[in-house]
């Protein structure tokens, strides 16, 4: 038989590729259209937010954790503020406790709506991330009308919430997670999510055994898409998330095998319809009125301590380790994000499949690159 | 289980290598240890039946001034108990064994802890910076490093409107 | 064999099926849903402006009303990356504001240095249109000429 | 003789008399002008569709698409074309630069050369030639030279991926169409286009659409197959944009990269006008397209394009409502599904034509 002679081809994906969300860069080394390894280049977004922590106040470097994972602020805030009052001992007003839960799980939504958009749209169907973008803006809107801004809301701060509800926030989030929950979830799902040509491209890829992610410290819907039931909100609550009745989805190979694409890709949207019950439960609960700050003082200085706080963010564990030296800025702060550990697990998953699957992976371990590299 | 519970379990399994136990704020235990037996008592962390610590969700350096310390925040999924394992090192020459093997998910962590602390790990297969372009100079989260001015002729102080 | 038969006409069947059903979602999107499109900045209907679109807490450019500066620069000290400049110099008796500049190029939207002022004299506008020729007009200088500070007893009485 | 250059040349004759000199220049006018005002309706109604494409796509997205140049933005495409035209033309310097620059051009003319028994209705045909199915089959297959050509002098890489996957592509998607094709050639009995149309009727029980069961099912593959042929939306693997850039025309700027748009367009264009003819009457009104009046033949020639138009929307339609296959499963659906059912509806037409001698489903009804 003729001996062919083959070349590998090094194939460089990213930093502006279409399909690496944000700035990406993969190595690929590819046989053609089959993968052999790709070699994930991170730092393009390094903005050293950890060393920023070190040289602003407390209370200054709210607006930095927005920055960390741009599409979840609110949930960035929310650990940094609990892992400054459990320091602190900071008890905050009952009220605050609500409005945060809300713009925590109002966010969730916001940021699985674009997750799962954009995994189809790097998938080549256009019309699902359109139809999540309209419905973001939703989110969007009644954020702003909450705190003011769009994006990065800054909306928590140490010791409550900067802003009360806006009039008519109960009605109008009620009415849009009515809207998520009974029309849009179904409608996407019956346009996308159980397409026959979405399912064979997520399927059976970019497969993780629960041993391999917990072994390669998977956090969030990644691990849980592995079929690992670990959800910080019930295992190591924070907040009010104690008072919520919720239940943790899990994948379970419902078209393919346990911890594929699909799974990961099913689990956001439960969590979806999940966050949608939390939201529903705290509008109930919440008190009419109420204080909804805790005064700090001027110059506020936490006591000499180290604490390692752990939250869930839409990529996962969002963990705060915080030493305090006594002083007026943190001594170091580091943030373990959710999305560093999924893109150090690309490498590995993505060997012997295609260039069109490495795209569907990286989509559906939902990374945001500046949570990459902070 | 209850925090001194698992302090006294610890203490009775490997007492010898611990410096000092004590409650951390947030249900969480601190446990410093000599810097040689951290690769044996990972390994016991993960594999002690007791135990079970099979998952390590966080790991970081950090530069105390008059040494270096690498902080290990591990976690049982079983058991749901939280320990935070500690190791100071040396100022000049901070070096310790890598726990790559153990747990594999620590790569990027500890390069990442290299590349911005300038801690090595020994045994490591690929210990390169990870965020900041090879040939970056100093690492920047230790408290003496001073900001460069100028990286490959590019001037990276941008200045301010208000300063005319 | 028949298991594998069965297999490949309930394959051609679920594609089917699940392709009409979302062609029958996008057909009624095409013909019945109609646009939410704002067209900013143009068409946005008449008599509405741009800064109508946005809600009453908008977090815009940062305004000031000099007449309640008091001068205590706690919005300076507040801002996380310094783009407030503001400078207090005694003239005889009275303090005078002389330097109010706020580098808006900069400034991140946080909104901490309206949270800290105690007499509301720093809010926020609705503007958020920034697009300039040079990145120069965008460091607004609030002050033209120096303006002597309100005084803040009245405001401490009452406290 | 019944063809459009005989009623051309006709007219030509009786306008400026016969002479020995001037004879073959008529008999070449009767090719040549056709040709060109093809040439322009093709590239008129390609810029029309990427109008309509944007917006369909907008209308599907609760957006509002072009709607600032012209009466509800029609003239998009005339802008756009001009800005293409005015756009700076990049030759990468590792290019190959002659391939380069001629692989738009043998893209585009590929998907013209196709219309040239395309027919529109009535006489409106360039070329009734006897193996006009055949001709089209060929001529389709053209595009793939086009497509590995810019792929391979790009000198890009996920370029070269582009090219390779539209040669893999369109070369396995050619064998399922031109099956569903035969089937109608069985039924016809003849491979020219204008006799294929007249052998159909004006209602749908005439059309070979509904001749049997097994064209029905041929029409919808060679619908797919066509869809894989001009490189859309469920199997638009050459340009995959999320997955290799912007794949063959990567490197393309300015008008080459206008001419390649233009030929995509032109494409849906061309693979909607031969399914039109072929499975829906075409432009057949049951009145003979030569001898009947001028009325009538164009109406003949608007009942092709809205037939034509129909088809085109719902391709457009399609492209905005699924995601993209990868594709060794595109090359398995081609290869496990298409071309066996394919081969069967040819066989089983055979059959049907056999055992019911030759009449339809509705042959009652069409007499």
């Amino acid at each position: 038989m003729a001996h062919f002679l083959t070349e590998e081809m090094i194939l460089n994906m990213g930093p502006h590729h279409p399909s690496t969300h944000g700035v990406l860069r993969f190595i690929l080394q590819t046989d053609g259209e089959m993968m052999r390894r790709a070699v994930p280049d991170i730092g393009f977004l390094h903005r050293g937010i950890e060393k920023i922590a070190e040289l602003v106040p407390y209370q200054s470097f709210m607006p930095f954790t927005d920055r960390i994972d741009y599409l979840a602020s609110a949930c960035c805030n929310l650990g940094y503020a609990v892992t400054v009052e459990r320091l602190a001992g900071i008890e905050i007003p009952e009220k605050a406790d609500y409005l945060r839960i809300i713009a925590a799980e109002l966010t969730r939504i916001g940021s699985h709506l674009i997750g799962l958009g954009a995994l189809l749209l790097d998938l080549g169907a256009v019309t699902p991330f359109v139809h999540a973008l309209r419905e973001r803006e939703t989110f969007n809107d009644l954020m702003e009308a909450l705190c003011g801004a769009r994006l990065t809301h800054n909306y928590v701060r140490i010791g409550g919430v900067s802003h009360d509800e806006p009039p008519s926030f109960r009605e109008k989030t009620r009415k849009f997670i009515d809207h998520i929950e009974n029309e849009f979830i179904d409608e996407f799902n019956e346009l996308a999510s159980f397409n026959t040509i979405f399912i064979n491209r997520m399927v059976n890829v970019g497969v993780i055994s629960p041993e391999q992610a917990i072994e390669h410290c998977l956090v969030g819907p990644n691990l849980r898409g592995s079929g690992v039931k670990y959800d910080v909100r019930k295992n190591d609550p924070y907040s009010i998330y104690d008072r919520l009745d919720f239940d943790v989805p899990v994948g379970h190979g419902k078209f393919g095998t346990l911890g594929d694409c699909y799974d990961r890709y099913w689990v956001r949207v439960e969590e979806v319809r999940e966050s949608c019950r939390i939201i529903r439960q705290a509008l109930d609960q919440m008190p009419e009125s109420g204080a909804i700050r805790t005064k700090l003082t001027r110059a506020f200085k936490p006591p000499k301590g180290e604490i390692y706080v752990r939250t869930e963010c839409p990529r996962g564990e969002m963990g705060f380790y915080l030493i305090s030296d006594g002083g007026a800025s943190p001594y170091r702060l580091k943030i373990r994000t959710g999305s560093f550990t999924s893109m150090a697990i690309i490498s590995e998953v993505s060997q012997g499949v295609m260039v069109a699957d490495l795209v569907a992976i990286i989509g559906s371990f939902d990374i945001v690159a500046p949570e990459v590299d902070r | 289980m209850k925090r001194e519970d698992l302090i006294k379990l610890l203490l009775s399994k490997m007492g010898r290598s611990i410096v000092r136990i004590e409650e951390m704020p947030n249900n969480d235990i601190i446990m410093e240890i000599y810097t040689d037996d951290l690769v044996p008592i990972m390994v016991s962390m993960k594999k002690d039946e007791d135990l079970r610590f099979t998952t390590l969700m966080n790991q970081l350096g950090v530069d105390y001034g008059e040494s270096f310390a690498v902080i290990y925040n591990l976690y049982s999924f079983d058991l749901d108990n939280k320990l935070t394992v500690k190791v100071y090192m040396d100022k000049d020459n901070p070096e310790v064994d890598s726990v790559e093997h153990i747990f594999r998910g620590v790569n990027w962590f500890e390069r990442e802890t290299y590349d911005l602390l300038g801690i090595r790990f020994k045994g490591h297969g690929n210990l390169e910076r990870l965020l900041l372009p090879p040939d970056w100079e100093g690492h920047p989260l230790r408290k003496d490093y001073v900001y460069p001015e100028v990286y490959n002729g590019l001037e990276l102080k941008r200045k301010t409107l208000l300063e005319e | 064999m028949t298991n594998e038969g069965v297999r490949y006409f309930k394959n051609i069947r679920e594609a089917i099926l699940t392709t009409a059903k979302g062609m029958k979602i996008t057909l009624k999107y095409w013909v019945k849903e109609p646009a939410i499109t704002i067209e900013y900045p143009d068409r946005l209907g008449k008599g509405r402006t741009a800064e109508d679109l946005v809600s009453e807490r908008y977090r815009g450019f940062l305004k000031l009303d000099p007449s309640k500066c008091i001068g205590c620069l706690q919005c300076m000290r507040a801002c996380p990356i310094d783009c407030i400049l503001i400078k207090v110099e005694k003239i005889g008796e009275e303090r005078y504001l002389t330097r109010f500049d706020v580098d808006q190029s900069k400034c991140m939207y946080c909104g901490l240095c309206v949270e800290v002022c105690p007499t509301g004299a720093i809010t926020f506008s609705k503007r958020f249109e920034g697009a300039c020729y040079d990145i120069g007009e965008l460091c607004i200088k609030h002050l033209q000429e120096p303006v002597s500070v309100a005084r803040p007893k009245a405001k401490k009485k009452e406290e | 003789m019944h063809s459009l250059a005989g009623i051309i040349y006709d007219f030509l004759v009786a306008r400026f008399g016969r002479s020995d000199l001037l004879d073959p220049l008529f008999g070449l006018a009767g090719y040549l002008i056709p040709c060109f005002v093809v040439l322009g309706v093709v590239s008129t109604i390609s810029g029309l569709l990427t109008y309509f494409e944007r917006k369909v796509s907008a209308d599907i997205q609760n957006r509002i698409g072009p709607n600032r140049v012209g009466p509800y933005g029609i003239f998009q495409f005339v802008v756009d074309g001009i800005k293409l035209f005015l756009k700076e033309d990049i030759i990468p310097d590792a290019a190959d630069k002659f391939l380069f620059r001629l692989a738009p051009y043998i893209v585009f003319s590929s998907t013209i050369l196709a219309a040239i028994v395309i027919p529109f209705g009535g006489p409106f045909i360039i070329a009734d030639l006897n193996i006009g199915l055949i001709f089209i089959i060929v001529v389709s297959s053209l595009v793939v030279v086009g497509f590995l050509m810019s792929g391979w002098a790009s000198n890009n890489k996920w370029a070269l991926l582009g090219g390779i996957r539209s040669a893999a592509q369109i070369i396995s998607y050619e064998i399922p169409a031109a099956f569903s094709l035969l089937t109608v050639v069985l039924i016809a009995g003849t491979f020219s286009m204008q006799e294929i149309v007249m052998k159909q009727g004006p209602w749908p029980w005439n059309w070979f659409l509904f001749h049997n069961p097994f064209t029905f099912i041929a029409f919808f593959i060679f619908v797919i197959s066509g869809l894989a042929e001009i490189n859309r939306l469920p199997f638009d693997f050459p340009e995959a944009e999320s997955e290799l850039v912007s794949g063959y025309n990567t490197e393309y700027s300015g008008m080459r990269f206008g001419v390649f748009f233009l030929a995509e367009f032109a494409n849906i264009f061309v693979s909607a006008s031969i399914a039109a003819a072929v499975f829906l009457g075409g432009g057949n009104i049951g009145l003979d397209p030569y001898k009947s009046g001028i009325v009538y033949q164009l109406l003949m020639v608007l009942v092709f394009f809205a037939k034509v138009l129909t088809l085109c929307l719902v391709t457009i339609w399609v492209r905005w409502s699924l995601p993209r296959l990868r594709i060794d499963q595109m090359m398995s659906m081609c290869w496990k599904y298409f071309i066996p059912i394919s081969f069967s509806c040819l066989g089983l037409t055979a059959v049907w034509l056999l055992i019911f001698n030759g009449n339809g489903i509705f042959w009652r009804i069409s007499g």
